[in-house]
């Protein structure tokens, strides 16, 4: 038996690690690097109807332990995205669609059409992009507005739909229990913390879009609060990311109450983050006791 | 597939105003003994920090010797941790990334044209077009002498002119100034450099001469996956790091 | 003149680098390493009615770039932090005395007593602690909450009112203009985001409180966009923290809006970061082109 | 005024399973040349990480030779990355901090005991009592034989007693039960390690002996102004760090 199985909604994976949205494009260029079939699942780059340029440069701001982007959801658009994906039939990778859009109608339209396509095993619906003035974050901060758009989408998907998070809330377990309400089969968590940095010789944003997202390892005590505080919230299960860069990173977020998870901004700084991650996974659940990955997912919840 | 390198430090010293000269064992390089123009991403952590690479271009790809020499100016953070690399050190580095600049049958008369930093990927592709028999003078610009660097190495290629800012060396002003005052004939020009730099020599030659220009944008994967460095061109959107960072004079859309 | 000097309500500071509350105690273990009387100011420890024993062991982590803390509060009452403040008198160092309450009529009655101590020259509201299980951080993620709070507590203070704003809230700005509305003299943010470790050995947090407050340079470009956003939403002044270890760290706030900063977790590696940050400001201010500090404060604003 | 320090690494080097001795030039420590049961706050990051300082106890100073040794186990990220310290390299320690064992007049039977990472601070101890005329038992407990460390040099002030968790070294047991087997006679004692021993030695000899322990807690200012590293006594919470880390037998209560 293979201990790093899980299932969730739509997802058979051979293991739980996946590379995040937004942080591996489709795929094509860590494809140079290994085998895409190795990974459990892929979750491709945001999607939008139409194509969109995103925002100006620079795009990218480094700060301690982590990096800000504000990329703003370029994308060729649903029927360019839908080549990309023709691409990667040729792995045994369930891909996981990254749905964004401007308006609800967008949302709809885009998770509609995407959720046909046969290898997207199931959607993740980005209501927490920092990055575009309209849409996006602003979905992820309303409870009220978050359980309506994922009811509508639930409604026109052929895919298990997941709510992306944005951390950029008081109460993160009010948005959890909003879109478990709305009928998401699962969540994914967290987005980007919206933050800034200031170039001292101009004054002005590093980023030209003024604020960015913040990721990686200086944002992972914020995702394992958020993880363990929803897990407790709500039913569905969840897809952990935020700073993951090692395999103990990984068991931490099982811990906390994620069934899966996704690896974002290690992949720039090491190519191989994904593959390293999974090959050391079996080794580290033996480590603290585990037989399979299945078996730590919510452990910190049955240690009270 | 693609792979990643450790790399042993042979020499790591300061030949200018913050600026080091750092000569890697490339011997395992094998395959991926860069081509001129394009650049390496480099790992400076310990213990995690800074997250990000650095990327610096390739200097000189010693074929025969078989070492790898990057220059690089002191800015921050990443540069500052550089400067504390010592011979045996391994560097984790990645690439060589990018498309460089194409020199297929380049025999002309050529100009290569680098300002501060932009200067270091020109030297490897001066030996490969000095090496196909091409007729190379180089204009350097740096913003005083004390900044200036590399210049005995571009001298083995042909005439070199220096421009500087504050005028402590050669001609006072920018390489454009430079290039006039010299009256440097050429059929091909390839420069790397600001982007005022670019876009002046972009804007001045266009139309009658060819010509290659490598840009630089901040950069996270370095590989094309993250679309943090793009560009505008005629064809729309491309990525530094990926489709570039050369691009062929008339092709990059500057902003204002 | 004096290039740093700058003036706050209740606050003439002959430079804008005080210590934040909670990583200084009352001054004496750091003045054992310089002479208190070259900060600016000096936030002090978190003082209740009460003597309180704050949480349970562990009460530390380490995180990527920050660390997360949960003192709870620990102090000795008011009785208590009185008798220490006496010993701060004998340097030439404004307090601002850090007020905490578990209810409305803590928080009043601290806040009348100590604004009567003579060296006492402002206080600092923490409404934003997220360490305690009742009052603290409750009143810093609800406006209306917000703002009743600040104007009982300007009602009985004898020193201006600086209101502890919490990073942990959807919208930051809501927050800033109400305790504005409610007559706060000041502003000074952020407190900590709030965060978890867990142990891989036992499953459960590392904290025995569960979750902590993020500090250090990881939160940093989170302190610098809020900083920034409350600049442009009210015009009361504002003490910025988050993150800073340097005086380019300093001047980033200073851009960003705030015309004073405190130091926290930087004490903890470095017990000479106050003075050696005070020091080093002069030079970076004139690289960067400002005869005084107050010119930078800011200067992201009128960039655009 | 109090001082930090950076000291000159002599010497790193692994001395049993995952354990590595540490000697450092304490030769511009002056004043500040440490008593024993104090410990110093260790800067290990290069380019900021990890954020913290680690404590690490005394565990000789000699001042002849004016050289400090620590003696650290591998655990985490800040303990691994002082593996790679090689001579030469400075160290930016800051202390002596903490309130270490009190020894004034102390010369009759003493017993030092120590517990896995807990042994190194008991043998500058172990040194400056046995200057004064004490008779000295040592017992030590590791987890093996393979994690036994220090045996000779203790040896050189008394008998020395081993336990062993598996049995691979000495008595089979822990340390209370290599105390009972050779019926260690003593007045004072003297002990460092895991709660669990320490509560146990307290509970057995706080009616009939003196005796002071070293208790750890995680730290981050080290020098008692962040109220992160409390210990309840029965004076009420005192913070392990200034008031501690030694606290005499009897004072501290344990929780469960
Ligand atoms: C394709 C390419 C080739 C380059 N070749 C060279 C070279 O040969 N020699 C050389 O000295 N420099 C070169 N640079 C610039 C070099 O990458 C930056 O100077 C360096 O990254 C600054 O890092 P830092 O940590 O010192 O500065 P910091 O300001 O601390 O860096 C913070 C972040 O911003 C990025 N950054 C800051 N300035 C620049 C910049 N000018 N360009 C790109 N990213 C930047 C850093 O990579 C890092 O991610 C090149 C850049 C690119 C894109
Ligand atoms: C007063 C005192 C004296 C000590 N003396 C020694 C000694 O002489 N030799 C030795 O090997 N160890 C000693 N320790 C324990 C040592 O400090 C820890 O093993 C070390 O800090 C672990 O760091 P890490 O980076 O390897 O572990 P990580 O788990 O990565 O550390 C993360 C954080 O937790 C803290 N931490 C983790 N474990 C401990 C622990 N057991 N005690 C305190 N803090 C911890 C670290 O300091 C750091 O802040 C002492 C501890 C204290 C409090
Ligand atoms: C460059 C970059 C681009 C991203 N683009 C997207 C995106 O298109 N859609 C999305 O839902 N999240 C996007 N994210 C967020 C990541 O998917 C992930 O939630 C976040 O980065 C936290 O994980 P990490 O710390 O491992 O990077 C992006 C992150 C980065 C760094
Ligand atoms: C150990 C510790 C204790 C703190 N205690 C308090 C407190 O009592 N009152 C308060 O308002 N803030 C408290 N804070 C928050 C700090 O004052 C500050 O807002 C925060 O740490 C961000 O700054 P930094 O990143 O420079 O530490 C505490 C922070 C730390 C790390
Ligand atoms: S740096 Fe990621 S696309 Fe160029
Ligand atoms: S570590 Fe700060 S009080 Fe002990």
């Amino acid at each position: 038996m293979n201990p790093l199985k899980m299932t969730l909604p739509g997802l058979d994976l051979k293991n739980p690690v996946m590379p995040a949205s937004g942080c591996f494009g489709f795929g094509q260029e860590y494809g140079e690097y290994y085998d895409l079939s190795r990974l459990g699942a892929l979750m491709v780059k945001a999607v939008t109807w139409e194509p969109r340029r995103g925002n100006a440069m620079p795009r990218l701001a480094e700060t301690p332990a982590g990096m800000l982007n504000a990329i703003g959801l370029q994308n060729p658009g649903i029927a360019g995205v839908e080549k990309e994906l023709v691409w990667l039939e040729q792995f045994d990778l369930p891909i996981i669609a990254n749905v964004a859009g401007y308006s609800v109608e967008e949302y709809v339209a885009v998770a509609r059409r995407i959720s046909q396509v046969p290898n997207v095993h199931a959607l993740e619906i980005n209501i927490s992009c920092p990055n575009v003035k309209e849409g996006g974050i602003a979905f992820g901060q309303d409870p009220q507005v978050a359980k309506e758009l994922t009811m509508k989408i639930k409604a026109v998907s052929e895919k298990p739909v997941y709510m992306k998070l944005s951390p950029n809330v008081t109460d993160i377990r009010l948005m959890a229990r909003a879109v478990e309400e709305g009928g998401a089969d699962g969540i994914t968590m967290i987005n980007t913390l919206v933050g800034m940095r200031l170039d001292l010789r101009t004054g002005m944003p590093i980023l030209a879009n003024g604020t960015g997202g913040l990721s990686g390892p200086a944002v992972k005590p914020v995702a394992i609060r958020m993880i363990h505080e929803v897990y407790r919230t709500v039913k569905i299960p969840i897809i952990g990311m935020g700073g993951i860069s090692s395999a103990e990173d990984v068991l931490e977020f099982l811990y906390a109450g994620a069934s899966a998870v996704a690896v974002g901004t290690a992949n720039f700084s090491d190519p191989y983050a994904c593959p390293r991650i999974i090959e050391e996974l079996p080794e580290v659940l033996k480590k603290y006791g585990f037989a399979t990955a299945a078996e730590a997912v919510g452990y910190s919840h049955r240690r009270k | 597939m693609k792979k990643i390198h450790e790399l042993k430090v042979l020499e790591n010293k300061s030949i200018a105003e913050d600026t080091f000269k750092l000569t890697l064992d490339g011997s395992s390089l094998g395959e991926d003994f860069p081509a001129p123009g394009t650049f390496f991403q480099l790992k400076i952590d310990k213990g995690g920090a800074p997250l990000l690479r650095r990327p610096i271009s390739v200097f000189d790809a010693d074929e025969v010797k078989q070492t790898l020499t990057l220059i690089y100016k002191v800015l921050g953070w990443g540069t500052k941790l550089m400067t504390g690399l010592v011979p045996g050190d391994l560097l984790n580095v990645h690439g060589p990334l990018g498309t460089g600049f194409p020199i297929q049958g380049e025999a002309g008369k050529v100009l290569l044209v680098g300002g501060g930093i932009g200067v270091p990927p020109l030297y490897e592709l001066g030996k490969r077009l000095q090496a196909q028999g091409a007729e190379i003078v180089t204009v350097l610009g740096f913003r005083g002498a004390g900044q200036a660097f590399a210049l005995e190495e571009f001298s083995t290629l042909g005439p070199v002119y220096v421009a500087t800012e504050d005028g402590t060396l050669g001609t006072q002003g920018f390489v454009t100034d430079a290039i006039r005052e010299h009256e440097v004939a050429f059929d091909t020009l390839y420069a790397c450099g600001p982007q005022v730099m670019l876009k002046a020599l972009d804007q001045a030659y266009q139309e009658t001469k060819n010509g290659y220009l490598s840009f630089e944008e901040r950069m996270a994967c370095g590989i094309g996956a993250c679309y943090g460095c793009m560009t505008e061109t005629k064809e729309g959107l491309k990525r530094v790091c990926k489709d570039g960072p050369v691009f062929a004079m008339g092709e990059v859309q500057y902003g204002d």
